[in-house]
């Protein structure tokens, strides 16, 4: 079961996503964080982010739509209180980063570069729930191209690219990523949603669109990745709706190394365990 | 804090859309504090995919069991309404950080299923000797939950209804205004906290006459959930402070720093 | 509830959408189609086609992947067949067009405007399951342009145009179609997924990829709906995901004039109908 | 062809996977042929979406019901098979062309579940008297399904099982073989057709034995299938006539039409 990606030592391929594990504190209480593959943690900006109004979670058939948007306490807390709690594991800690501008991206990544800690570095260029930035790198395969680039000059750690779901061709963006020295991809982030009651006739979100996630993005990121596994040579990295360790296991069908699991971690905390146990059967 | 599978060892209906349901857990039974909750998988397919919350109403710590008091709203708890006693469903909690009574008088106000926190509450502030008055507030008699047993207990009930079936006739916030009128005079020295559970226009108008009074006064929010614990920021709540969690930070909060707007 | 939605004249908005309601023969013992808004119909290509190997069909969370194809007996036995058997009935008829090269379109378009019980044609650009044409038209704005404007200036009827969610900026295809001369845009077609069976470790459809229809799209039809609504003038038709009235009040609420129904004639014959019934609450 | 909610009148385990259940239905009870099909709504949830297909084993036009052998399989066939006597599911039917017998001798070759559609068969053949002879293959003698209905009917059976544990060892295309090579002296003038129902590996059997002994033979092809009635192109069979759908011009075919490949 174990691999290693990026340069990465996993005891097992089973990592939990961004932004669906925080930083990992509220999940501890509840088990051991060594069991999993990797850590990635919740998006990391420069500074402080406040994340969007509420209401930011609506639920949709066999999935959920969130516009959290990005809500974190910035690199400086990032640095002082969850990097030094996550040290009293072993488990390999990816840290997740976005940011409005390349400068930014650049900063967080420079500083994040120093920490012993932090063994890979997840660039979000794909959040569709913010208004400058972020996605905005990821439907754009130059600016990927200059913000990855940027990124590998800054760091030597293992830099990991994850892509957005929301274009027409995603082994584009892919390919400009590994030009610029992706270390390893990621796929798929959140498909732009929207969901309107009835009732109140107003959207559901307090950001009108959000991010849909869960078993019904599955065959859409399926299809991705299998997409992006043929046309890139690092390793690709399988998310979207992975809710058992056959749906886990349909990503590295597909071409994933690896995947990680989001949404699952809401509907059954143990799932990321109970995925690493069953794939015992497949790899 | 446990994620673990109970069984239901009572489920009755109430009223047209309330029902009562009892849950086996050593842990949670011993280990929750009014104002929590839990978070339950109603279903195993994948619609509905979320938890739902539901506030704890009681635990029997002896006995192992705690009690929910919920109304059927959508999908989800029509699911939880046709569940049967012996069944088991998956559940995470207790959650939230809970209610603390710290002044002598505890002055509650639910407003329909709001009641559902603030039972456990009561029964918690009576034992440890405080002065405990209730508002209930329901749309009509067949609504009103708990009025006898808090009685029993010793509280000391007013119950508003609407349509004026029962008890005072108007919002339970009009009885409440009232009381105080007189009351405050009659404090002497003691102090008093409202708490307060129930819809946001209901709670928004306690907060306001708390503040009109000087009252400390604590709210039970609700929000839209999906991790139940604090990692996924989904539960937010707009505070003087910035963006609170509910699941985490709340459910029960200072009225006096949320932005009703 | 009468709409008129590009001069074509319904007495309720809902529709059947194409591919999932054949030309109306099947459905026609099961209940009156007079009943519908209208009729829209399997996609009519120039010459017969024989459509992909199978499996075609896949079920997914709250969805299904489907890849036919375009199977269809060609313009000739529509034209000889199919549409005389419409003709019993007063229901629109909204033929739906596909093709792998522009000319192919519009000899279809030509041929189609002749015929009086051709109430409107829908021009599908947005097939995610054949190798040539069709969806390469509905991601490229310069190609949904000319197609359009030449399917306009073949054609006196109605033209609708079907646009695709596999895009980065579906505003900007709608703009093109709208620029071109589109009576009315409807929108989304399927989105490109996949299944693979682990058992076999093979894809599930013969054709690896499909196209996911069904309630799991329905957040990212309305988002686009959504857009698409604010960026054009012309009317809005909403797919994707309508299961029930709510659903389809949804769409309206969204920006949509009228709605299509899919995967739901599966589901439940009378969806439809029982959809016609419902709105009647809300609209 | 109806769609209607019809009640479940019985529903009874036969193997560890495999069921009978009978629905209510006079119209599919009145007009269903042998060799149709039902497709089911096994739940009203989103997923499952698609409805399940079934062949008709029976039908009691008197008595308004009709009868499904059905083997779990996934999660469709999992949740029918807990569906309790009473509840009602909404079925599509009667679907599909069905069997025609034309022929004076029928010979019905069942692997498996096959035996479903060809159980409703040899009930009809043999009440327009022809003559009917069942080769029923199974995994082991647990898995042999209507061997003593079908004998006391008329048939003549014969059971292979591919562990021996009843009836002949082996294939079932294996005992079809040496009956035919014996028998095929013994036709005199009446002639035959084979239907078969089964895994694909096995009705390609079945059809290469029958076109090497120049008979007849019709097979039950299966597909996934979404509308069920002809309409959305998506149950496609490869025949030598191009693409035709299991669900309308099926599940009935012509061997000799199948490209087996
Ligand atoms: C901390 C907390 C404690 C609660 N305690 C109780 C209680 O004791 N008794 C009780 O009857 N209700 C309580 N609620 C509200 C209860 O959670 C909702 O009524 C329930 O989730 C509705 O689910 P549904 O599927 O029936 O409704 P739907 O409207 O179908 O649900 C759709 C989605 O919206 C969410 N949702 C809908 N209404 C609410 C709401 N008011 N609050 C949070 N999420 C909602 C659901 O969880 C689900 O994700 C509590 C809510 C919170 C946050
Ligand atoms: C015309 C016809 C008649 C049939 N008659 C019978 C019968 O009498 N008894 C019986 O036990 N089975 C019969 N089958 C097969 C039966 O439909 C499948 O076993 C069943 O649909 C499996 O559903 P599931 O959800 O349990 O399996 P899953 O594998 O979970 O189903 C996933 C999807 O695949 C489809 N599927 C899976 N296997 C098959 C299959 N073999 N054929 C068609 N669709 C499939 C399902 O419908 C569903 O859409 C018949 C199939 C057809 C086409
Ligand atoms: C509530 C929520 C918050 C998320 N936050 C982030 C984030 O901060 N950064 C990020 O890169 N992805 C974020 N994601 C996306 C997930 O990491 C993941 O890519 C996506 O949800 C698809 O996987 P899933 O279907 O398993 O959830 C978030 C997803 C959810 C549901
Ligand atoms: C089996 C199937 C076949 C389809 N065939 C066509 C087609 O021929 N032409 C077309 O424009 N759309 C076709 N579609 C797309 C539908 O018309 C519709 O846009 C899509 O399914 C989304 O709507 P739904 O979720 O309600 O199904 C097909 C869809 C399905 C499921
Ligand atoms: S629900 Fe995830 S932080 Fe509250
Ligand atoms: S299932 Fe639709 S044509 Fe057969």
């Amino acid at each position: 079961m174990g691999i290693e990606i990026a340069g990465i030592k996993m005891k097992n391929p089973v990592m939990v996503a961004s932004g669906t594990f925080g930083f990992g504190e509220e999940y501890s209480e509840l088990y051991d964080l060594n069991r999993l593959g990797a850590i990635v943690t919740k998006s990391v900006t420069l500074l402080p982010r406040e994340g969007n109004p509420p209401p930011r979670i609506v639920e949709t058939p066999a999935g959920m739509l969130n516009s959290i948007g990005l809500q974190n306490d910035g690199l400086k807390v990032f640095l002082e209180k969850h990097l030094p709690y996550l040290s009293k594991f072993t488990v390999p800690v990816i840290v997740n980063v976005a940011g409005e501008t390349l400068d930014e991206y650049v900063d967080v990544v420079k500083a994040l570069s120093k920490e012993n800690r932090v063994d890979g570095i997840e660039l979000n260029i794909s959040c569709p729930n913010v208004k400058k930035g972020c996605m905005a790198f990821g439907i754009d395969p130059k600016l990927t191209e200059e913000l990855v680039k940027a990124a590998k000059k800054a760091s030597k750690k293992p830099i990991i690219v994850k892509l957005s779901p929301n274009v027409t061709d995603i082994t584009v963006i892919a390919k400009a990523a590994e030009k610029a020295g992706a270390d390893a991809l990621s796929l798929i982030n959140t498909i732009m949603g929207m969901a309107i009651d009835i009732k109140t006739k107003k959207p559901k979100l307090a950001m009108i669109t959000g991010g849909l996630s869960g078993p019904a993005i599955k065959p859409i990121a399926v299809r991705m990745v299998w997409q992006v596994a043929q046309a890139v040579k690092v390793p690709v990295i399988g998310i979207g709706g992975i809710m058992t360790a056959e749906d886990a296991y349909e990503f590295m069908l597909a071409g994933a190394s690896a995947v990680q699991v989001g949404t699952a971690n809401f509907v059954d905390i143990e799932s990321p365990l109970k995925i690493i146990e069953g794939l015992k059967k497949y790899i | 804090m446990i994620q673990e599978n109970c069984r239901i060892v009572d489920h009755s209906q109430l009223a047209p859309r309330y029902f009562k349901i009892v849950f086996s857990s050593d842990h949670i039974a011993k280990t929750a504090r009014p104002g929590q909750f839990v978070n339950i998988r109603v279903s195993n397919e994948l619609t509905p995919l979320l938890r739902r919350p539901l506030s704890i109403h009681q635990s029997d710590p002896e006995k192992g069991t705690f009690t929910l008091l919920y109304e059927t709203i959508g999908y989800g708890t029509e699911l939880l309404s046709k569940k049967l006693v012996g069944s088991e469903l998956n559940i995470l909690g207790p959650l939230g950080n809970g209610f603390e009574v710290v002044n002598d008088i505890a002055l509650l106000v639910a407003g329909g299923m709001g009641i559902a926190p603030l039972g456990f509450l009561a029964r918690e502030a009576i034992k440890s000797k405080k002065d405990v008055y209730c508002f209930i507030g329901a749309k009509n008699e067949g609504l009103v939950l708990c009025e006898e047993g808090l009685k029993s207990l010793g509280a000391k009930v007013t119950v508003a209804t609407e349509d004026g079936s029962r008890g005072e006739k108007g919002l339970v916030t009009h009885s409440l205004e009232k009381f105080l009128k007189d009351f405050r005079l009659t404090i002497d020295g003691k102090r008093l906290t409202i708490y307060a559970c129930g819809p946001r226009p209901m709670l928004k108008a306690v907060a306001a006459i708390a503040a009109q009074n000087n009252f400390e006064c604590r709210v039970s929010m609700e929000a839209y959930l999906a991790c139940g614990i604090g990692a996924c920021k989904g539960c937010a709540v707009d505070t003087i402070e910035g963006y609170r969690m509910v699941c985490k930070d709340g459910p029960v909060f200072d009225a006096k720093g949320i932005k009703w707007e």
